[in-house]
């Protein structure tokens, strides 16, 4: 088996770089990461409470969250683990650390003092560097996950490694396609190999550490075999730099059917893949995410959304469920706010957890579907690597085989328009250039012709637009007014 | 309506990546009549600036999902003044602060940094292109 | 085919003596009350509605809600129908008149008025007599139902639909057993009979009126069967006075395949059942009601609740769903709350409307179960009446061949104990005297032995009293802890 | 223990049905060694008294879910004291009054009608039996 690992001491002088970057990285030697993360007891372990709670089957939750300032931080985080009851904290990072401007992430920390509340719309752990980032990992139970969106992550990984977090989230696809505008792919993806890399150096030194490739994309109206072959992708070149814990994730799409499907093809087809490739010794999770795209401002509405989201999710069998809050439309969720979301998705989950999905034929028409959709796509990136996942992926999203709907990368090929059929399914309206085979894209059409047809009218680029804002208005599908 | 088109600045501010409402508003205004020059996200103060020059815009329509609206804002009234865009109109809109906030609060919020109207992410569309044609026009009745 | 109605001069007899038991009853002419019903528009028509939805596969909304005084009651019921969305609107009486003591809710109206809030727990539509009651029909666009629990229900009758309310909630056996301690039941029995007598003559003179008798009984882990039973009875009894509107009720259970078989039974058997009575004139809708027994008193797990409540609504293709508010476990909710469970619901009907349920084998064992459990009572039932079904039912009760759990009513028999299975499905741990076949006994003993090895404790009456808190506390099946 | 079981008595006041509570009460304090009267749902103050008298009991937990406590329950403790149960420890509980209200006034109005100790519908059952034999132990002191 060929190995596609970053030499060790490749790895080194690029992380001397690295750690210039920022005067927090200064100094960092992997050796305090590693001595530090050996004091935190197992509990705090990601990769571990993943593992366990998938093998007794129980569904773990987790939140979204990040303030500018430590000790909010910190409340935010605690208040979370105890009226929350979340079983997973998360630190989101801000958008100005994402893209690398630590400068202006120092100017909202200043501001955020300032105006005594936060302006920043996420914690920015690189400027409050390995001691900063310590004091919140140490005043809280529950293991912790890095969740960004940073097509360059490097220095963002090594100070929060280094400071206790067991999780990184993100993929040189999914954190660049929806994340980014000029960030040619091959440069994310040769940054998070270094991610990968430096993930599997703490696995090599006996310290597993979680990696969540960001599933939902762009979160709106993305069909499941698109944002699968990501994810396998992300899969792979993440266990060829020696990771281990793997949990792949899907972003909601609204028909209790499809998202199932999608849910039990997307673990069954990475085991696939990922045997194909090599890969054994891993251990890999799933996580759904609460419907991604945009919410109702109503509250009540939310909640809604929110329980048909978990309730779905205990379908589904996911190992874990990203919580969305009542404020998702209209601002981050106060911390209140959150622990609502949290807890009414407890409550679905634990009112469901004993009961058990039908199944159906039309249960066994989307997995079958799902399954052919994903192998035209990844056979055509092996084709185009000439057997290379990594030079494949590149050429894929050049010539519009890889595509994600409405991203902002200008790597992206960005022909693709998805659509809901007459059941809410979400299916390819225009298909761009991905390599779908005829008989598929005809069930697609015909479905679409369906709806259409109910509609009185032609299928059509406003359907789409009726569809992104459905769910927002209250329903699935964008019918006409 | 005969009259040669109305051009329009659009595009997302700051270190936003939100682009699937930018691209919404990009085929609205177009089908609207208006000639959108569209920079899509993360566009800095000086970007919008130079487009709206070089495209003789009316309008500025600026978008900021993400929260940090209220740092990436500031400034863009001076700057339009400093190069001579007087009475360019400056629209901006979408979740603009950091958390959920009465509306009034961050509409007072954004008047007072120059931006003409402000408009939060449930606005109507219809209503924003009427209110654009009446400001463009009541512009020109001033001049 | 035999007439059970009642003969026009006796209940104008009866009339004469009901008129007389309260102020606002004197005077009133059925001629003054038709005369009014006909001056409102078909949109104010509840029998209408429910026909109209079900025709064209909606689902409709509605709320319970009534305060003391005509302004506040007006005010809640617009709101409701504004900010709630609300199809259908309710005026759910206080609980004094529902024993029919109007001096006491004379009295909670004094009070109210000095407290200048509500003191009773609905609307004392007695004491308001016809004029009051118009005030409010004339305030809103939507038609109205009178939502109860009154055993002796002749007057508030009277009084609602002369006064332009168009559908009446309960029945002689749902609105006793309940509801009362010490009413007999051939006494309720035959005081409906009287109710239905006053729609039937409505009916008669070309003004439908909906009939509701009430699903869900206690709302405490009733098994399907038991309500079902109730519920074709009591659809036969106002059959027979000549009612041609009927919407049949059903309580959440919690288990999704169970609800869902419970909905399509429920309908099935009824028209069975209303066939071997001789009927073929009516028209029958169904209802469902979101979780009635103890809810959790965290708002966010009790809008959980009601979404889940909705969901299973929407799959079993319920014609209407009587929607709970996140305050339900603490009082009688404010009208904000009470719009917030409504808008909730909305928002789950129209994203899951569109999309299918599955069915599937366990499904299938369930409908066949139900069908069979409700024969077995209906069967003993005519038996034990020697072919009359009034007779039988008084005979049932007495002997516990109907027994309703946890039911406050003397003439109840109080035995038969319910309990959760490992999946959630409601079955019978202590049978009482009900005469289920030794086979259906069977099952359902296994099925309790596969929840108790689970739990490693025998089949207890503690598991009894876990599943009464079990939802309140946050999940569906009371587990140790 | 071997000393005699102390008599309570248990009911749901005025025309409340509310019977689930009720049943679940009688079970668990009978388990917990009182000798427990209960008398069902839809109980008057008179009956409450009669029951008391004839039982000798030392506690009435009187019950009301269904909102019209704040009208029901008002005399009781008047009606004991002119019927000689002068020191009977009344406990009430459940949802006591119309409509979502904080604890702590609910309480106030309670406790102002005379009862020892008031319950919401979220009360634990293991700390009402604790404090029930606190209070009941604290009076025989006093006696
Ligand atoms: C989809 C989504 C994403 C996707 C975006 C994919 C993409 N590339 O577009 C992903 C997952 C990548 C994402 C990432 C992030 N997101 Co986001 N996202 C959303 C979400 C759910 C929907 C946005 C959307 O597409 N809506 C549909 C479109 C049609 O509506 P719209 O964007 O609101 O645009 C309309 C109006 O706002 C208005 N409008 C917009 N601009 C203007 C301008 C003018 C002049 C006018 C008149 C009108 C107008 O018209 C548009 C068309 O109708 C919203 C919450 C929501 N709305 O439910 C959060 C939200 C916008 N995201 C948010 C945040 C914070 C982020 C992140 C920073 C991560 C984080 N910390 O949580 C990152 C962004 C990083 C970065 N560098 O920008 C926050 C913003 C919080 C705030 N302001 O307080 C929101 C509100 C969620 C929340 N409650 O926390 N997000
Ligand atoms: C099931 C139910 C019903 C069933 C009752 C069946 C039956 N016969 O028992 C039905 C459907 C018939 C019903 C009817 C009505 N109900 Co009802 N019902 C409920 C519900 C959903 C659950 C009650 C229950 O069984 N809980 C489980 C048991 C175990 O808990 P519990 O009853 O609270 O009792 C515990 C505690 O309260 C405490 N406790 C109780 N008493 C005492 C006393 C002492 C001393 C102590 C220490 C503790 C204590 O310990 C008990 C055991 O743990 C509640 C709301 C809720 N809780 O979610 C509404 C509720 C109690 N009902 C309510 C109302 C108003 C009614 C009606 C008047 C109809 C209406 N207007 O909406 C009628 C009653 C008519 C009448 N004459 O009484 C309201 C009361 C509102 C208020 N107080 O502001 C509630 C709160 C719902 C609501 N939010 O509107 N109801």
């Amino acid at each position: 088996m060929k190995s596609y690992q970053i030499p060790f001491d490749r790895f080194l002088s690029i992380r001397a770089e690295v750690l210039k970057t920022w005067p927090t990285g200064e100094g960092l030697t992997l050796e305090d990461g590693l001595a530090y993360q050996r004091t935190l007891p197992p509990a705090k372990n990601f990769a571990r409470a993943m593992a366990t709670a998938s093998r007794e089957g129980r569904i773990l939750l987790q939140p979204r969250a990040g303030v500018a300032l430590i000790p909010d931080h910190i409340k935010l985080l605690q208040y979370l683990e105890t009226e929350g009851e979340a079983d997973l904290l998360p630190t989101t990072i801000d958008a100005y650390t994402r893209q690398n401007r630590y400068q202006e992430a120092a100017n909202g920390i200043q501001k955020s003092l300032e105006a005594r509340a936060s302006l920043l719309n996420g914690f920015p752990a690189v400027n409050h560097g390995v001691a900063g980032c310590r004091q919140v990992v140490e005043s809280v139970r529950s293991p912790i996950q890095v969740r960004h969106g940073t097509p360059d992550a490097r220095l963002l990984a090594e100070i929060t490694l280094a400071a206790g977090f067991t999780s990184f989230e993100g993929g040189g696809i999914s954190y660049n396609i929806p994340y980014a505008k000029k960030v040619p792919l091959a440069k994310s993806i040769e940054d998070w190999k270094y991610v990968d890399r430096l993930v599997g150096w703490y696995e090599e030194q006996g310290i597993p550490i979680n990696r969540e490739p960001f599933g939902p994309l762009t979160g709106t109206l993305v069909p499941p075999f698109i944002s699968h072959a990501v994810a396998i992708i992300e899969g792979v070149l993440a266990l060829r730099q020696g990771v281990r814990s793997l949990t792949l994730g899907y972003g909601q799409g609204g028909n209790l059917i499809q998202d199932v499907a999608a849910m039990v093809t997307l673990k069954e087809l990475a085991h696939e893949y990922f045997a194909r490739e090599g890969f054994t010794d891993y251990e890999l999770t799933t996580v759904f995410h609460q419907w991604m795209g945009g919410f109702p401002e109503d509250e009540a509405k939310a909640f809604a959304v929110i329980c048909w989201g978990s309730t779905v999710a205990v379908f589904a069998r996911a190992d874990k469920i990203i919580a969305k809050s009542p404020h998702e439309a209209m601002g981050i969720p106060t911390k209140e706010a959150n622990a609502q979301g949290l807890r009414a998705s407890r409550q679905v989950i634990n009112m469901l957890r004993d009961q058990k999905f039908a199944g159906g034929a039309d249960f066994e028409r989307e997995t079958d579907l799902i399954r052919r959709e994903v192998r035209c796509l990844l056979d055509k990136v092996y084709e185009l690597g000439h057997g290379d996942l990594e030079a494949g992926t590149i050429a894929a999203f050049a010539a519009g085989v890889l595509d994600v709907p409405f991203a902002p990368a200008a790597c992206n090929h960005g022909k693709i328009l998805p659509m809901r059929d007459h059941e809410g399914y979400i299916r390819v309206f225009n298909r761009g250039q991905l390599p779908l085979s005829a008989e598929i894209l005809d069930f697609h059409r015909s479905r679409l012709e369906e709806r259409a047809k109910a509609e009185k009218r032609e299928v059509c680029f406003q359907m789409v637009t009726d569809d992104i804002y459905a769910v927002s208005k209250g329903r699935l599908v964008g019918r006409p007014r | 309506m005969n009259t040669p088109p109305i051009n329009i600045v659009l595009g997302v501010i700051g270190f936003d990546c939100h682009s699937v409402g930018n691209k919404i508003l990009e085929a609205f205004f177009t089908e609207q009549g208006f000639k959108v020059t569209n920079l899509g996200v993360m566009v800095s103060q000086e970007e919008f600036l130079q487009a709206a020059i070089e495209t003789g815009a009316k309008a500025i329509l600026v978008s900021s999902l993400y929260g940090h609206g209220e740092i990436d804002c500031v400034g863009l009234r001076e700057k339009c003044r400093e190069q001579g865009l007087d009475d360019i109109l400056l629209y901006v809109g979408g979740n603009l602060v950091v958390g959920k906030t009465p509306f009034e609060q961050v509409e007072a919020k954004f008047k007072a940094m120059g931006y003409d109207r402000v408009f939060g992410p449930d606005c109507d569309l219809a209503t924003v292109a009427r209110l654009l044609r009446e400001d463009l026009a009541a512009r020109q009745r001033a001049d």
